[in-house]
């Protein structure tokens, strides 16, 4: 084993990286030494900052040929780049949330944490997209995970918050030994952790048990990474995480953690198993489990919508709905067309946009009358109707109205399920999951805009929050109406 | 050569990620629940270190690789138990199941 | 003229369109409009009827409808049938409306009033001289609806209402018939048009059962709109609606449709057997049936409706029994003294303010015009000789005896017989004898109610000498020229059918002058108040009752049944499947326990039964 | 002339009307209702123009655009795009006729609105006008996707106008109309997908040219089969019986100027679609189901008329009366020839306008009188009679009297159905009676009969309210009178359709 | 297969880590569980030296069964605990999840019960350590730095969640 020397490898292909990183010491030291009375948000603003100038490096980065360093521990390819963006412009709508989002309940001395360890947990999704290597992105992975553990619990005197990071951090640990379990068995049959590798030497196995082992490796590996998809069968946790965690994780965990998720799920299926273990007919291990896949996309969009259905709680009814949309981009991967990761990116950007800018709502709302009942959105067109008309719009698009950015991505998805081997049932429960969803999205609907409201106090809009709004429903009926500027930049790089 | 089967090493890791499971799924008290989930990783840490002797291609990797879980793990105990402290703050209590103040 | 026939309907459209707009504004002026505008119209029919006595068939049309090859026309065309029912219906049309004037004078909507007169007219004028069946079909409907409104003209009382209902709904069962036979006989011919069924028929292209079939169901529309039996109860309830409409429609113009349009379509028919014989059994039996209820009915309004249905029955066996000639002039001759009568009969309620003849009595002296013309229209329809109804009858007499059924025959007789019984028994009990009624106010009508009555009456005195076994068969070889399938123009008789007939209809009077005048005949004879029969036919036969039982019955049962359909079926599904999924909404809620072990528990457990089923299913083997 | 930006501007010119609208101030009541009204005015001339523009004897095709908006690509880089649609729209005489008509509706809704809302001006004007946007959008619609979009944007607008601004049990109806509507899109989308997967093309013109060709990749079995599903999706929106319920509840419970546009013009999608998809594309498959769509349709008329023969609610009446009519529409799909097709496009327009001319007469008499229940109703030609007496000629052109629109197109359905299917035929003219029973009982029992002593005072239409019925009666009697103004257009449909089904 | 030294070796070592399992799930005093996990831990590391890991298995001792054992031992002092240690609910469950794991094992077991792949020599176990360093600060030189930074977020995230301030100082 000779190594090259470690400068010379292009470290440039990680300027994002490192700036985060950058940013990260630069908060926790900022944090240690500035007077107390400073108010925190500086450093939220910071970090918004160093975010932007990540997403001006990568902007540069984008022509870049595929680069990877160090064995491929990192590699900044078409993959890395596009959704290294969308997990960049989704934290920093995040952050945006942060600095808005009013400390209490124990956190108000940890604001400087807060916000870095969004950064962290930043670093570890961005890792989890550039990396050829199964060690960086389980390292990746349990970095966002760690950090999104703390996240939940921020709000140390909240009953509800500690108890939502407890559940998070044991399913979380249980998933990550499952995961970790499955890829000690992928690493025993090839003897290498390198990706690439990997699949070299997955694609000469012959031998049946070994194909076998191979697929437990892999229900163990997809089932323990389905906690971070939050799909079925590991998506239980959701609904509780997500109610007790403070507002802006929540909006992270259903947006950046499962972006990231999706993205190792992506790079494991694709990687490692796209070509595992042929048979006579060159069908590999990943078109073997095909039905448990689809079985499971159709289980996640089935619960996700169904139990949604009953829920009083605005954000336990986001979190069925984020299981919902984790199912259908589920049904994108089981599908494995040819258009795949247009699909899957696209309708993460999508998501990405109508599900801030509804978290953006939500935590206006609930910060506002104390509690996430639904019924609290009561009138709120009377109250507020450029938020009412802002999530209305925003509903719109997750439920998948045409005109809207969530239209156009479950467009994409179909049409993927139908291009080639149609998949008539997986397609069929889709659509019909998607008609039930109809019922709490616009059960909200009804909320805002038909029932009259408790009281009639106005809401005055942070800034962040103005932000993230213009950028959702800007974004979700741009994209809605003109998809190819996005799917046209993702052609190209 | 080994006069001990590589299946062996597997057999018992399996064993102990079963007995890890069982524990983090039907325990009650709040520590337990967290220390069987490091007997789980523990237990991918021997089928690790097994392969790195025994596998396809032996190699160093697995070691290398058990040393992250290892200390993965151990940043997600501190972590949880950090998180069981501040919970036990408002709770006064670490049994698992009565944290369920969130439910349908 | 003829080529400008089509200007003939048009007036009573203008008078109907300039009412309804500005009727509010004219008033009573709104009489002298519609006046107007119909005698325009008759001096048209006029000029038209004697220039089409020298001058042949005129047809013409343009494209109406385009349905990809097909082409569907309309147009106008006046044949010998045309030209004398436009003159027929302008001039009773013409007449009603200047009786109106009087009769409808201080109603709140008598601009409303003239308006639907003007819609009838135009509608029934349009019918007569369309050339195919299609057109004719329109205005059919069009004259239904015309009689609809006029029926209901009195909207704010039920029984109108009721009244104008029942006829709409009944006349449009037969109209259904028609409907049904038009387009199958479109599909035979690919063509509405009168002339090209008519060659076809003549060229055999159609089968026997097809003309059979169609010609049955058009008859049916026949049967609805000429209140033949079984479809014939509408048409003395029509009575509610003012009295110059029963007389223009219910007496004179719309419901001889029926036998217009059989006789209109004669060669279809003519070239079925089945087909005619029907009619004759429908006509016959009709004839004696409603003369049958017209002997115990006690409104004015309601023995003449009876006895009009009667001599409906009379026109359609005559065209049954082949006399189209008789079918035909009796409906001219029935279109002016039922028209007299019916006017008459108004001019008597214009002046005592009842129907019930059981309250009126000895108006002979008050009514010094309507009496005497009432008689005359009387003698006219029981078929006293000299006057024009005795022709007529007796034409269709030797008609059905001369087509072969003498079983026909001898229902008509007695038809005739109950006929002049009954109608004599109104005259006696409206005009003679003492008055039963109060009748301080009592006086005759003003003139422009009884100018028409005299006109009417002089034709229904004179109005039969244009066919007579005598004088010559003008009309019915007007009639028949050019058409040898329209049968001869006159048909002879023996002789002993027209002494028969005389016989009849006097022996009729007889009675009714000895039951009701002389009253030596005690009016229980034969079957007194409350006598079984007597309930029968004054219940008309029960027949509405056993409509309303059976099919009105049957109707609202099926919708109920549908109904409940409706709610627990097809809602009670859609609940079904939403229950569904709400239970599973439930059920996924309620494993929400909030135990943290139990997520981590489904989640292993998934896995380990995905991880069993692959193991099972050989995922091993290969 | 340059013609490809008109339709464009037609589809799209409320678009104006609502970005003003936003920027108005809430109160400003008098000034939303004007421009919310002149925002339907441009589609209505242009529509107007279009017709003029083939009947002076031009081309439709000059209206024709096609532009490339979306594509999908796969992985690589690869050139050709995986999926694409085109922004395509078109106008052929049967689009024709059907814009012409939702654009008349459509601004007759905006005034009758103008006179029915009460509340919350600004916020229906919107969505009504984005509603028109995507009713314009599906007639004129030249690719599947195209079509399915503008079908679902029609689906939001209307939940909000019903949910809203509707009666007692609005937010129920709201609801079944959002979830029927949208499992019946869904099964649309579903097809779209199919033919997608099997043709590569969502064009309906290239759809119909490689389904035509008999070497194209779908098995006959697979075409029945998306024939069946397009029978599903339409058959909600038409309604077919048995997914009708949730049409009930909107006709009862919606403010009467959007159920001028429901029945009157969102119904008419599903036979839009039924004609333009389901027979355009799959005519042999069509013929197949010819009877049983002949006995569907029989079986939406008359359950719909005995239904409706039963009803206290005059709403219930009418919406029951919708089934039936939409039956014979079926009866002249079925019917597989020009006589039946054209009724059936006859049906749809005639009906369109019948039923927004009656459906305002109830609100104008619901705003009076405060019920719509028939017993309650009795007698109001005394205080109403301009109502009373359009109310009656309103239930003369449905019930199919001659001379009105309504005839044309059930006399041409019977007549393409009898020439096919007699038997079935036969049994549907009782239909025809039962029309005739219910629209009387109905009607009569409303307008005729006693004065209750209540509405003596209530005040009868006037002013701006005679507009859309006066336009409205125009325009049926028109097309009772002179078929034709509508048959013209139509020829060339009805040609591409029946080459179809001759192949 | 013979009974050599490195096999009864291994038995011993497994029956000890197994029995150590099987007294965690079976006492029923917090404290005794975790010292009877210790053991464990402490076999584990046997079986690390026995397969040529003896880096890994000086770490596993170090931090199983020390230091994670020790703040475990923390935790369950910091806390208050009854002994009796059984869920009231949850019956169902447990028998359910022993079916899994029933179920689960068959199936993984029968994918590694020969998985005997043909044994190669390695070098392992020569200068151990420095393989892995080797390893470690070149090939896996930005996982080891990215697991500072998650080192980093676990101990600040420990910190402020542990910290007792002066608020929930008086409930201790």
């Amino acid at each position: 084993m000779s190594l090259k020397t470690l400068s010379e490898f292009n470290w440039s292909v990680m300027t994002p990286e490192f700036i985060i990183l950058g940013v990260i010491a630069l908060l926790t030291l900022l944090d240690l030494f500035l007077p107390k009375r400073v108010d925190r948000r500086i450093l939220g603003w910071l970090s918004i900052a160093g975010i932007v100038a990540a997403i001006i490096a990568l902007a540069s980065l984008l022509g870049t040929e595929p680069t990877s360093i160090l064995y491929d521990t990192f590699t900044l390819d078409m993959f890395g780049k596009a959704f290294k963006l969308l997990l960049l412009a989704g934290a920093g709508l995040v952050m945006f949330l942060a600095v808005s989002y009013d400390a209490k309940d124990g956190m108000e001395e940890y604001r400087g944490e807060f916000y870095y360890l969004f950064l962290t947990a930043l670093l570890g999704a961005m890792f989890m997209t550039s990396s050829g290597d199964l060690i960086t992105l389980f390292i990746g992975l349990e970095l966002l995970s760690i950090s999104s553990y703390v996240l939940a619990g921020i709000k140390k005197h909240n009953l509800q918050s500690n108890e939502s990071a407890m559940k998070y951090v044991i399913n979380g640990g249980i998933s990550t030994a499952i995961t970790l379990f499955g890829m000690s068995y992928v690493y025993g049959l090839t003897g290498s952790t390198n990706l690439a590798e990997i699949a070299n030497k997955l694609s000469a196995v012959v031998d049946g048990q070994q194909a076998y082992l191979l697929g437990i490796a892999f229900l163990l590996i997809f089932v323990g990474l389905s906690f971070k998809l939050a799909s079925a069968p590991f998506h239980m946790w959701a609904p509780d995480v997500y109610q007790g965690a403070p507002t802006p994780v929540t909006a992270f965990l259903s947006v950046v953690s499962k972006t990231a998720g999706f993205v190792i799920v992506i790079r494991i299926l694709i990687s490692v198993f796209y070509n595992a273990a042929p048979s006579g007919d060159g069908s590999s291990i990943l078109f073997k489990m095909h039905d448990y896949l689809a079985f499971l996309a159709a289980a996640t969009m089935i619960i996700g919508n169904v139990v949604a259905l009953k829920q009083t709680n605005i954000k336990r009814m986001f979190a069925y709905s984020s299981i919902a949309h984790a199912g259908y981009l589920l049904v994108a991967l089981t599908t494995l067309s040819a258009n795949l990761i247009f699909s899957v990116w696209f309708y993460l950007l999508a998501y990405m946009l109508m599900n801030l800018g509804a978290f953006a709502v939500i935590q206006v709302v609930t910060e506002k009358t104390g509690s996430a009942k639904i019924a609290d959105f009561a009138g709120l067109y009377r109250r507020s109707p450029v938020l009412a008309v802002t999530m209305g719009i925003l509903l719109v698009s997750l439920a998948g109205f045409p005109g809207t950015a969530g239209f156009i991505g479950k467009l994409n998805i179909f049409v993927g399920a139908f291009y080639g081997e149609p998949h008539y049932v997986l397609a069929s429960i889709m659509i019909a999951a998607t008609v039930v969803s109809y019922f709490y999205y616009f059960g909200v609907m009804t909320q805002m805009f038909f029932r009259p409201a408790r009281d009639e106090s106005k809401f005055n809009l942070p800034f962040g929050i103005i932000v993230v709004l213009i950028v959702a429903v800007v974004g979700s009926v741009l994209f809605g109406v003109a998809p190819n500027i996005a799917l046209d930049f993702l052609n190209k790089l | 050569m080994s006069s001990v089967p590589a299946s062996a090493f597997l057999a018992l890791a399996l064993i102990l990620f079963c007995i890890g499971l069982y524990g983090a799924l039907t325990k009650r008290n709040t520590v337990i629940v967290l220390i069987s989930i490091e007997l789980m990783l523990n237990a991918v840490n021997i089928n690790l270190v097994t392969f790195s002797k025994y596998g396809m291609a032996p190699s160093i990797t697995g070691q290398v690789f058990a040393l992250f879980a290892i200390s993965v793990a151990a940043a997600e105990a501190a972590v949880g138990l950090a998180i069981l402290i501040s919970l036990y703050r408002t709770k006064k209590t670490v049994n698992i199941d009565e944290m369920d103040t969130m439910k349908n | 003229m003829m080529e400008n026939a089509w200007l003939i309907p048009l007036f009573p459209l203008l008078s109907f369109l300039i009412l309804l707009l500005f009727g509010k504004r004219l008033k009573e002026a709104s009489a002298y409009v519609g006046i107007l505008l119909t005698l325009a119209s008759l001096v048209f029919s006029i000029l038209v009827l004697f220039e089409r006595f020298s001058e042949p068939t005129y047809i013409t049309k343009f494209n109406w409808l385009t349905i990809g090859d097909l082409h569907l026309t309309a147009g106008f065309e006046v044949n010998q049938l045309n030209a004398l029912m436009l003159f027929i219906v302008s001039l009773v049309s013409f007449l009603v409306h200047t009786y109106s004037k009087g009769y409808m004078n201080g109603d709140e909507r008598f601009p409303v009033f003239y308006a639907y007169l003007g819609l009838f007219t135009f509608a029934m004028l349009g019918l007569v001289i369309s050339p195919n069946l299609l057109q004719t079909y329109i205005f059919w409907e069009l004259v239904g609806v015309g009689s609809f409104l006029l029926i209901g003209f009195y909207y704010y009382k039920e029984e109108a209402k009721a009244a104008a209902k029942k006829a709409f709904i009944m006349t449009r069962i037969g109209d259904v018939g028609l409907f049904i036979g038009m387009i199958l006989l479109f599909w035979e011919t690919k063509s509405f048009e009168y002339s090209a069924i008519f060659a076809a028929v003549d060229a055999g292209a159609i089968s026997g059962t097809m003309i059979t079939l169609t010609a049955i169901l058009i008859f049916i529309g026949a049967v609805g709109k000429s209140g033949q039996f079984p479809l014939h109860t509408w048409l003395p309830d029509a009575m509610e609606g003012p009295t110059p409409v029963s007389a223009l429609i219910h007496a004179a113009t719309m419901v001889a449709a029926g036998v217009y349009l059989v006789a209109a379509l004669f060669p279809l028919f003519a070239a079925s057997k089945t087909a005619l014989l029907t009619i004759a059994v429908i006509g016959a039996f009709t004839a004696i049936f409603a003369a049958s209820i017209g002997l115990v009915q006690t409104d004015i309004k309601r023995v003449l409706a009876y006895s009009t249905v009667s001599q409906l029955g009379y026109m359609m066996l005559a065209l049954g029994s082949a006399g189209y000639v008789a079918g035909v002039f009796h409906l001219m001759t029935h279109a002016f003294f039922k028209a007299l009568l019916f006017l008459a009969a108004g001019s008597v309620i214009h002046a005592v303010h009842t129907q019930n003849i059981e309250e009126m009595g000895g108006l002979w002296k008050k009514l010094k015009f309507t009496g005497p013309l009432f008689l005359i229209g009387t003698l006219a329809i029981s078929g006293v000789p000299l006057f024009s109804g005795f022709f007529s009858k007796d034409e269709i007499l030797i008609a059905a005896w001369e087509g072969g059924h003498p079983i026909l025959f001898l229902l008509a007789l007695i038809a005739a017989f109950m006929t002049a019984f009954y109608m004599f028994r109104l005259f006696f009990m409206v005009f003679t004898g003492e008055a039963r009624g109060d009748q301080k106010h009592v006086h005759e009508s003003p003139n422009n109610m009884t100018y028409p009555m005299i006109l009417l009456g002089v034709l229904a005195v004179i109005a039969g000498y244009v066919n007579t076994p005598w004088f010559g068969s003008f009309l019915g070889d007007w009639l028949v020229d050019g058409n040898p399938a329209l049968g001869h123009g006159h048909i002879e008789g023996p002789i002993w059918i027209m002494i028969a007939a005389t016989v009849v209809s006097l022996a009729g009077i007889y009675f009714a002058y000895m039951m009701y005048y002389k009253r030596s005949i005690a009016r229980n004879t034969i079957s007194g108040t409350g006598d079984t029969l007597h309930t029968i036919l004054l219940n008309k036969y029960y027949v509405d009752e056993f409509y309303q039982l059976t099919v009105v019955a049957f109707t609202k049962g099926l919708s109920y049944f549908l109904r409940f359909i409706d709610v627990f079926l097809v809602e009670g599904l859609v609940k079904g499947v939403v229950g569904i999924v709400q239970g599973l909404g439930r059920t996924g809620s309620k494993m929400q326990t909030g135990q943290v072990q139990t997520y981590g528990a489904v989640a292993f457990i998934g896995l380990a039964l995905l991880a069993v089923i692959f193991a099972l299913t050989g995922g091993y083997l290969r | 002339m340059n013609l490809h930006a008109v339709l464009t501007i037609l589809v799209f010119s409320p678009l104006l009307g609502i970005v003003i609208l936003a920027f108005m101030p809430k109160q400003a009541e008098k000034l939303i209702k004007v421009v919310g009204l002149l925002a339907t005015v441009p589609a209505l001339l242009i529509a107007i123009a279009a017709y003029l523009h083939f009947q002076w004897g031009k081309d439709l095709a000059d209206f024709a655009v096609s532009t490339s908006w979306i594509q999908f690509r796969g992985m690589g880089g690869v050139p050709e795009p995986f999926f694409s649609v085109n922004y395509e729209l078109g106008l052929s005489g049967f689009q024709l006729v059907l814009v012409v008509l939702t654009a008349v509706v459509a601004t007759l809704s905006a005034l009758a609105a103008a006179k029915f809302v009460k509340k919350e001006w600004k916020g229906y004007f919107m969505l009504f006008l984005l509603l028109e946007i995507g009713m314009l959008g599906v007639f004129t619609a030249e690719n599947l996707i195209l079509f399915f979009i503008f079908f679902e944007i029609t689906l939001i607008p209307t939940f909000f106008l019903i949910g809203k601004w509707g009666y007692f049990e609005k937010e129920k109806a709201a609801y079944s109309f959002l979830i029927y509507n949208g499992l019946g899109s869904a099964v649309l989308l579903i097809v779209i997908m199919i033919l997608f997967g099997k043709t590569g093309t969502t064009n309906i013109e290239m759809l119909t040219k490689i389904i035509a060709d008999p070497s194209a990749p779908l098995s006959g079995d697979l075409k029945l089969g998306l024939l069946i599903s397009l029978l599903i999706a339409f058959g909600v929106k038409l309604p077919i019986f048995p997914l009708h319920s949730w049409m009930l509840k909107v006709h009862v419970q919606a403010p009467p100027s959007v159920v001028m546009i429901h029945s009157g013009i969102l119904l008419k999608i599903g036979a839009y679609g039924l004609i333009r998809f389901g027979m355009g594309i799959f005519p042999e498959q069509f013929k197949t189901l010819a009877t049983l769509i002949a006995i569907l349709g029989v079986v939406n008329l008359l359950y719909g008329a005995f239904l409706a023969f039963i009803q206290t609610d005059f709403k219930m009446v009418l919406a029951y009366s919708s089934i039936s009519h939409m039956g014979i529409v079926l009866i002249g799909l079925a019917a597989m020839n020009e006589a039946g097709v054209q009724g059936a496009i006859f049906q749809v327009i005639s009906h369109g306008l019948i039923s927004a001319l009656l459906f305002f007469l109830v609100g104008v008499l619901y705003e009076r009188t405060d019920t719509s229940l028939i017993e309650n109703l009795g007698g109001i030609a005394k205080g109403m009679p301009i109502a009373a007496g359009f109310l009656l000629a309103g239930a003369m052109a449905s019930l199919g009297l001659p001379g009105m629109s309504g005839f044309v197109s059930e006399f041409m359905a019977f007549l393409g159905l009898f020439k096919e299917l007699p038997w079935i035929a036969a049994v549907g003219t009782i239909g025809i009676i039962m029309t005739a029973a219910y629209l009387l009982r109905a009607v009569l029992g409303m307008t005729y009969g006693k004065a209750h002593r209540e509405f003596t005072g209530v005040l009868d239409l006037r002013g701006v309210e005679l507009i859309p019925v006066g336009v409205l009666m125009l325009l049926i009697v028109l097309i009772g009178v002179f078929p034709s103004v509508l048959s013209s257009p139509l020829q060339t449909t009805l040609e591409t359709i029946m080459l179809g089904l001759g192949g | 297969m013979t009974f050599s030294g490195e096999f009864l070796a291994f038995m011993g070592i497994a029956l000890v880590a197994i029995i150590g399992g099987v007294l965690l799930l079976n006492l029923t005093k917090v404290v005794h569980m975790v010292v009877a996990l210790i053991f464990t831990f402490v076999a584990i590391a046997g079986i690390y030296v026995l397969l040529s890991a003896e880096f890994v298995a000086a770490v596993q001792i170090l931090i199983y069964s020390g230091a994670i054992t020790i703040i475990m031992l923390f935790g369950i002092m910091l806390t208050k605990h009854d002994d009796e240690n059984e869920p009231k609910t949850g019956k169902w469950r447990k028998i359910l999840v022993f079916l899994g794991i029933v179920g689960f094992a068959f199936a993984v077991y029968i994918g590694i019960y020969n998985f005997n792949i043909e044994q190669v020599s390695t070098a392992l176990h020569e200068n151990n350590t420095m393989q892995i360093g080797k390893a470690l600060y070149s090939k896996y030189i930005i996982p080891f730095e990215l697991t500072s930074v998650l080192l980093l977020a676990a101990l600040v995230g420990s910190i402020i969640l542990a910290k007792n301030e002066k608020k929930g100082a008086d409930n201790e």
